[in-house]
């Protein structure tokens, strides 16, 4: 391959989400014929450092990069793209976008909005209204997908005078449903449910049959599980940023600036993120692959 | 010889209290059994406030002890043996890959079960076999297991969350009712006897007292400490096992990332319930009794809405607290 | 040597890294027979219990049992040669009770391996009082780690006599010991004589040694120095060996 | 007497390979100066392919070395003290937030960080006062402190990370470089060289080894161990910070995550540095090799562009490897 | 009794948990005076020598020192009071060289506290040959763990009669050493008393305890049941006392 390209996921290997990301990497990667090897900093943002500079050190054309601290990859990235080096962020951006980061180009969406939508669909669907509370469980409280979404869900229930309660989860599923179950039993005016991460949306729905009640459940990404609940009404909608995009955009925008001089842009991939019973079907069969 | 009353009245007798201080698992026992006494009048006392004996609250009780009582009930008997294994968390998560994968495959849950034990048992022995083979730290090899099988979790089915879906008979063997009684619940209250036997009544459980409490009088009067060593990790492999069966059969389905520190609370458990980190001390019972704890200030502390997003810190004081309390009373046992 | 020797050790040399303990070592113990290993601290005379209890692994040389050719590779199979041995360091697991240390490896059980436990501890109870009768020790459920220093001998003593079989191996199993104590046990070596059971007693006390022993073995630094049976020699000439070598 | 030489003749001469292999930290010495032979090898004989001797990487190594390094002297010290320490990963972030945050809100970094140093040592302190107190198992007293600071983190600052921007002396006194060395290397070389005055050449360090090895006699000579082990929990929450404080100044801003699993990695360092988890052995420089050998590890994978889904794995089996040569080096020595 | 008693005790008593080691036990040391604590395995006389060192506080009771009302909390209060310890289980440190077990707790430093090895290495090594001859070992930097039982107690001794100051305590510090190295010990008791250092010998042998004791203390059961200078008794006597009660 004359092109060679580093992707730098924060999270660990073990995260659903990135699996559609680095099929779509993967699959840019070979179209383009680029040399292409995944990293992940298991949430440690000095790790993360270390892996960028690494990258540069071992002569990459080009960097892909989820930039979850708007300071903490600041001098790394900037380093890289001095060294000639294609750096394109994907799924989170330095808050202050191209002017807080010497990134070139930035694909993904916005989660913060994502769980503002969420937030506001719920409202008008079940008719929350103020002095109502509701519960939203957070696998890993201080991940930033765990801050943006929770972030968004508490900024829509806010403006309604709405209280948003909640508590850390774990990423044990057994774990998490017991949580939820007994945080459910303790509080019956709980008026609504929500997931944050893969986790809590999965078990969300088991969780409210355990403590004996009846309320509403909305979440977040895709697995069988939370398509079979949003098919069989158990939950009300998910979330989905389209993650394939944020993976196969930037592999393809390296091998493109890198072979034709063709200049990086920024891309979203957040339209069309709300998935309700109407349009869950649709998605089922590619889940795992391009969902 | 005159003497031969004087010895008896060397010894007091003492009180019951006192007594019970001094078994072993007494001191946690009392604990436990204050703590229950406090939850279940304020249940009394408040019934709508304090929800601790709903149905419900019992119920997820019942179902939320087993998952982290077979993992402390095999790390525990390693432990005493005078091992580690640090691997159980992510060896809990591989079996349950497995056997969700196989059956969702079109295997019996009656086959996938018992070949996902078989697994765990096989990792332990090889754990097992590495720390003895080389003289190494167990610490060092299971801190390798931990990583090495979280990424044959990843290698063997991707970052993908595994279904579920056995047939009915399976599931109601591990999570269903009998009696009012959670299944899963049963099958713990089964593991505990069948461990207290084979740990405090069977030949077995001398040896692994002998080999974790002074290893080289144990091999000196012709215990074959290493096959203790490996039965034991054959156990905490195994457990894990169990643990993930019992889990995956209650949740439905299997995430890649769970079971990460599951370790540290199943040692924790132990640990509260009287077992010493150096080997040679515990019993099942303490075992028991500390994930019961852990899993009862859990949920008490639920109840009483603590704020969530700390829940963390409050279990944390709480359990060193319990433990403390624990101590206490053992140091009047003794006094 | 003649066949019947219960117990052969033939150039027997063990290295611990650049320390040479025992240097072509060779010695027997006969049928009923009574063996004094003798020797300055440090000679070596309890690497020799240790090896051939099979604890540790000879570098060079080996051993015959019954004229027979053999190696230990591990405990089990001194035991199942018949050697018992009472160690130096007592080899008792503290955090076990007195009735567990003694039938330690050693379980009375049922056919499932479930342990009689009443049964070992009426043993325990009883070979505590005949084999080395000990006061202070009033139940065989006391823990080991709390017992005194002499105490602790007495239940190590108490094991190897009662499971013992051909040759008992008793590596300084006195010194602990009071007054009583030792005239109990010494008795009890010359009463397994009596039984057919051979010992070999490593001890400074050379009055007890000369007491009870048939023949004498001396060592000084890893090595044998004098092997003489006790009609050949007088205190005296022994304790000029231990000392002066 | 005619024996005054005979004593002499027992020991016989031993190569000097066998003298280093019976050194402590012998045996990962030879280890690591095997990798490292290797990998010069290779980067000599594949200049372009394998940059592991270019500037940049060197560097990279550098920068990266010193935050585990400064976890590991400090968990080091107080596991040969016979006490564990797992909050350090906590202590880690929760004194960088505060050193950030107070630098944030207009002070300089050169007070808040000897504040932030201050916050560890108080925690360290605390540790030990609960255990020793209490006569707790520290494990169970710092996982109460894992979850604890981590709780106080959210508590202190909420989930979101803060911004470290120090004056510039500050910033090139940590992370910036002298005589083309990094600054936070030199550092990690000046602890080194500290502690291991300290350890092994002060009496505190004798107290230290003797506290660990067997506290019933250190206590029965007139050692004072709660005070020695006093003194280690403070050296290991001291330490932590200054880790947080190296980090914080590479990094330039605190994630609230951070630090989860440090605990472990450095504990595990310290074992493969040849450390003894029951006290008691082990030795400063093999802490440091230990470190160092994690770190080429990770390095060398990545300069072979590894895959990074199955990285841990390849770390696991790579460290485990490690540990059985240096296990099996040592056994030859003592041969 | 006379103000001029170097260590008295007053009525003490000890219990662990249900078990009364130590019942109403009152005694003296005299200066320049060597006392014999005799008695049976379990008696109680270690948890004296502990009791007096500051390992075990007494459940009621109290000492005295040259007259002044007392409790020591620690070891490092008896130390200050000259009382050093040759203990039953030796209390050392397997995994430190020899030297630093004998300085262990009293390294001899600099005035920033670090450790002045080559001079205790000198002191040790010729502590080692002096106050106990012992054979065997070459070299102050081997590791305690691999010396013999009887170099083991050599190098408590050393520590012990290095350090020593008013009153040496002795708990049965002859059961591991040969014939030569006891009597050395004997004659250092001996030397030490003539220096105005009193002993208390903890010992089974009645014939060493003899050779070398002005007074002879006598402990059965916990309590004490014979005082008797030596004057006034003779060997006989003290066997059927330690014996018989
Ligand atoms: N595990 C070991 N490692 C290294 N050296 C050892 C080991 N065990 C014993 N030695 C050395 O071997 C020699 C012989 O020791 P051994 O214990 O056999 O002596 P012993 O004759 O029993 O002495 P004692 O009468 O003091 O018990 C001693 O010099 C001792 O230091
Ligand atoms: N830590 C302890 N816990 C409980 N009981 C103990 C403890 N230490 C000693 N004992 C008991 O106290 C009694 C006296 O013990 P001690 O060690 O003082 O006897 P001793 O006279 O030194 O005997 P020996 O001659 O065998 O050394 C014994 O019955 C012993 O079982
Ligand atoms: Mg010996
Ligand atoms: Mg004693």
């Amino acid at each position: 391959a004359d092109v060679k390209a580093t992707m730098i996921i924060y999270l660990d290997p073990s995260v659903q989400f990135f699996n559609p990301v680095v099929k779509g990497a993967q699959d840019a990667a070979a179209q383009f014929g680029v040399d292409l090897d995944v990293q992940y900093a298991n949430n440690d943002p000095v790790r993360q450092n270390d892996l960028i500079e690494s990258a540069t050190v071992s002569g990459v054309d080009g960097i892909a990069v989820a930039i979850s601290s708007s300071d903490a990859f600041d001098a790394s990235i900037c380093a890289a793209v001095k060294a000639g080096i294609i750096v394109i962020g994907f799924n989170n951006d330095d808050l202050e976008g191209a002017k807080g980061n010497c990134r070139q180009a930035y694909v993904g969406m916005n989660e913060f909005a994502s769980g503002v939508e969420l937030g506001n669909r719920m409202i008008e669907q079940f008719g929350l209204k103020e002095g109502d509370v509701v519960f939203n469980p957070r696998e890993i409280p201080e991940a930033s997908f765990a801050v943006a979404r929770g972030g968004g869900i508490e900024k829509a229930m806010k403006e309604k005078g709405i209280k948003v309660e909640t508590v850390r989860s774990g990423l044990d599923p057994a774990e998490a449903q017991n949580i939820i179950a007994q945080f459910l039993i303790a509080n019956p005016t709980v008026k609504a449910l929500f997931g944050t991460g893969s986790v809590t949306s999965t078990v969300g729905a088991g969780a409210i049959k355990d403590a004996g009640v009846n309320i509403p459940f909305g979440g977040f990404d895709l697995a069988v599980e939370i398509v079979n609940a949003v098919e069989s009404g158990a939950m009300f909608a998910t979330m989905d940023q389209q993650p394939y995009l944020q993976g196969y955009y930037p592999i393809a925008q390296i091998a493109l600036a890198k072979k034709y001089g063709l200049t990086p842009t920024d891309v979203d991939t957040g339209q069309g993120a709300f998935l309700d019973k109407s349009r869950i079907s649709s998605v089922k069969p590619l889940i795992g692959s391009y969902r | 010889m005159t003497d031969s009353a004087v010895p008896k009245s060397r010894t007091k007798k003492q009180s019951l209290l006192k007594q019970i201080m001094t078994m072993p698992a007494g001191a946690i026992l009392l604990v436990f059994a204050a703590l229950q006494i406090v939850c279940i009048a304020g249940a009394l006392a408040y019934p709508d406030d304090f929800r601790y004996l709903s149905p419900q609250n019992l119920t997820i009780l019942m179902k939320a002890i087993p998952v982290l009582g077979c993992l402390a009930l095999g790390a525990g008997i390693l432990m005493i043996a005078g091992e580690f294994d640090l691997s159980i968390g992510s060896v809990y998560t591989l079996t349950a890959v497995l056997m969700a994968s196989l059956v969702d495959g079109g295997m019996s849950a009656f086959i996938a079960a018992p070949l996902g034990i078989l697994l765990g048992v096989m990792i332990g022995l090889l754990n097992g076999t590495i720390t003895l083979r080389f003289g190494l730290p167990s610490f060092i090899v299971t801190l390798g297991g931990l990583l090495f099988w979280r990424g044959a979790v990843l290698l063997y089915n991707g970052a993908v969350q595994v279904r579920f879906d056995p047939e009915p008979a399976f599931s109601s063997l591990f999570a269903g009712t009998l009696l009012g009684i959670n299944a899963a619940f049963i099958w713990i209250m089964l593991f505990v006897a069948g461990f207290y036997l084979l740990l405090h009544r069977h030949k077995f459980g001398n040896h692994v007292f002998a080999t974790g409490g002074n290893p080289a009088a144990a091999t000196a009067i012709g215990i074959n400490t290493d096959r203790v060593k490996l039965v034991a990790f054959a156990i905490a492999g195994g457990m894990a096992a169990v643990a993930g069966i019992i889990a995956t059969a209650r949740v439905g389905s299997v995430q890649p990332g769970q079971g990460a520190g599951l370790e540290l609370q199943a040692i924790a458990a132990c640990v509260i319930g009287g077992l010493s980190l150096r080997g040679g001390r515990g019993s099942i019972i303490g075992i028991f009794l500390g994930v019961m704890l852990i899993h009862t200030i859990t949920d008490v502390l639920l109840l009483l809405r603590a704020p969530g997003f700390y829940l963390d810190m409050f279990i944390a004081t709480l359990i060193v607290v319990a433990a403390a309390f624990n101590h206490l009373i053992e140091r009047r046992g003794a006094a | 040597m003649p066949a019947s020797n219960l117990l052969e050790l033939h150039n027997i040399s063990k290295s611990f890294g650049a320390l040479t303990a025992l240097r072509d070592l060779s010695f027997h113990i006969g049928p009923s027979e009574v063996v004094g290993l003798l020797g300055d601290n440090g000679a070596g005379k309890s690497t020799t219990v240790n090896l051939i209890s099979g604890i540790y692994k000879p570098t060079s040389g080996y051993l015959s049992v019954d004229g027979q050719r053999t190696l230990f590779t591990c405990r089990s199979d001194s035991a199942d040669a018949g050697i018992e041995t009472i160690y130096q360091n007592t080899a008792l697991v503290d955090s076990l009770s007195i009735t567990r240390n003694i039938f330690m490896g050693r379980e009375r059980t049922d056919v499932f391996g479930f342990l009689k436990q009443v049964e070992m501890r009426d043993i325990a109870m009883e070979v505590l009082e005949k084999a080395v009768h000990i006061s202070g020790i009033d139940s065989p459920d006391k823990l080991v780690g709390d017992l005194s220093g002499g105490q602790k001998q007495a239940v190590a003593i108490a094991r190897a006599v009662f499971f013992k079989r051909r040759v008992l191996l008793l590596d300084e199993p006195t010194s602990a010991l009071s007054v009583r104590e030792t005239e109990a046990l010494l008795a009890q070596v010359l009463k397994l004589k009596a039984e057919g059971v051979s010992s070999v007693l490593v001890t400074h006390n050379l009055y007890h040694a000369y007491q009870v022993c048939d023949r004498f073995v001396i060592m000084s630094h890893g090595t044998k120095v004098f092997d003489v049976n006790k009609a050949d020699t007088s205190i005296s000439q022994l304790t000029e060996y231990v000392v002066l070598t």
